[in-house]
């Protein structure tokens, strides 16, 4: 378990590199943490990565709040022609991407290499 | 656990709220027999139902307040489940009104109603005689995971 | 999290309800930022205060009320921690009756009290007039885990 | 997560053997699962095995019913000076053992090859 980012945003690290933004989030992307999630987020599509990579490593936890901000989010980088892909799921946090049939849509990769080549 | 010792949760309409009772629904349904995903999915649909409440039936006002019912039940073939019950004090809507959008649209939003009806074996919304809602809600071990416990 | 939304629980007198109260003891604690084995400590007290209700408060006879009511507080150097009120209407005993016995004599019981104090940073038993005990107890994140994430 | 042992003693499997037996829980050992756990460990406790060998492997929570449950049991075999061993311990459940002052009591071992030849 590592500590919580201080802000509620979530998000633990931002790597910056010329291929791809890594992002690493720590945390459960639920109601009370969405709205600052998606807040971070916006602000570094709006940076217009070529990839933006979420690390889900330690995200126990996700629900439908959490896919809709990943949606809008996806929306923004697809606009500028950029790639959102996502590495790092566990089964459960997968399991929501599958039920509402989005695992198809995003781009997931097994691990960080993969991800900020894909 | 036997179906004569529900644990009842009060809540107030905040999302900060919902952590307690996802670790409440998870371990019961541990406790009860469930494997991994089988109660994960059951989470899930408890804090989907939550965020509904707040945002619909509240309209995101914080405070109010939820009560949360959970309670062990049997399926007729003696699978094990957990049973939950979502009172809330907020907006009545027309039951019928309440389903999943279809997924080929996707956009944010609108998942919730789905993500409920897709995870649990029974789903019933109603608006009783004293104002707001309530949503009673089953999940059984699935079959297959009672056969072969899951990883 | 802020203090002014507590997570409140009814159980009855079952030890088979213990599971779902530890589920929502250890999810707020990791929500408000507690690392595993702080978080554990605070659900083995909360654990073995429940186990006291029904064994002695309550003597063992099962579907009396017991009420938990979770919230989240601040040290006064600002550390989260988690209060915890456990309510029942059994047996009053003094307060001051309530300790941990020594631990040199290895023997089965006399171990909660022990637990509790041993985990938990306040500890205070009371007799409310209405009846029954009332316990309050709060942990906060230990100092060491606040500067270093345990694994 | 495996299947719930049917009886509810969190007893999932006995292995006899000539110098050990080793009895695999699986579940929390608290004050609803103790008095059926005590109950199965007292009769293979009357089988007097040299070593009665427990693996907590599979044991995510213990709290003191437990403890109070082990330390009844090794009376027991101590008194047919049988040895009582543990392995498999979770940080969260040795955290039982050392608050309550019994890691120095009861033998622990790292696995379960060393707990049958301790
Ligand atoms: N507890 C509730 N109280 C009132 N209306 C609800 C409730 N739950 C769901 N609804 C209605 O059902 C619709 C679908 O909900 P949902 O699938 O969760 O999508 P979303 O929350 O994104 O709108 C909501 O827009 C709302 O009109
Ligand atoms: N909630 C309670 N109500 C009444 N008496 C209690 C309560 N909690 C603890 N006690 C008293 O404190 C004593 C010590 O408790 P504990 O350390 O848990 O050991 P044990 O439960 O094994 O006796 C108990 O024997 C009992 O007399």
């Amino acid at each position: 378990m590592s500590e919580k980012p201080k802000d509620g945003s979530l998000v633990k690290e931002v790597r910056r590199g010329e291929n791809a933004t890594v992002v690493t989030l720590s945390g459960d992307v639920d109601l009370h943490h969405s709205p600052t999630l998606h807040a971070a987020l916006v602000e570094l599509a709006a940076e217009r990565p070529k990839r933006l990579v979420i690390d889900l490593q330690e995200v126990p936890f996700m629900d439908s709040s959490g896919v809709g901000t990943f949606v809008e989010v996806f929306r923004r980088v697809s606009a500028y022609k950029g790639k959102m892909i996502f590495f790092g799921l566990s089964n459960r946090v997968r399991s929501v991407f599958e039920i509402t049939k989005l695992d198809k849509f995003f781009t997931i990769c097994e691990n960080e290499q993969q991800a900020v080549t894909a | 656990m036997s179906q004569s010792n529900p644990v009842e949760l009060k809540i107030t309409s905040s999302p900060s709220c919902l952590a307690a009772v996802r670790g409440a629904v998870e371990e019961m349904a541990r406790y009860e027999g469930f494997g991994e995903m089988d109660s994960h999915a059951l989470v899930l649909a408890v804090d989907e139902a939550l965020a509904n409440v707040i945002e619909h039936g509240y309209s995101g006002v914080e405070g109010l307040p939820i009560e949360v019912t959970l309670s062990a039940v049997r399926s007729s073939d003696h699978r094990a489940g957990v049973c939950v019950v979502v009172r809330d004090q907020g907006k009545q809507v027309d039951p019928g009104q309440i389903c999943g959008r279809d997924l080929d649209d996707i956009r944010p939003g609108g998942l919730g109603v789905h993500i409920i009806r897709s995870v649990m074996d029974e789903v019933e919304y109603s608006c009783p005689n004293e104002g707001g809602m309530l949503l009673r809600m089953v999940k059984y071990v699935s079959s297959a995971s009672a056969e072969k416990p899951e990883a």
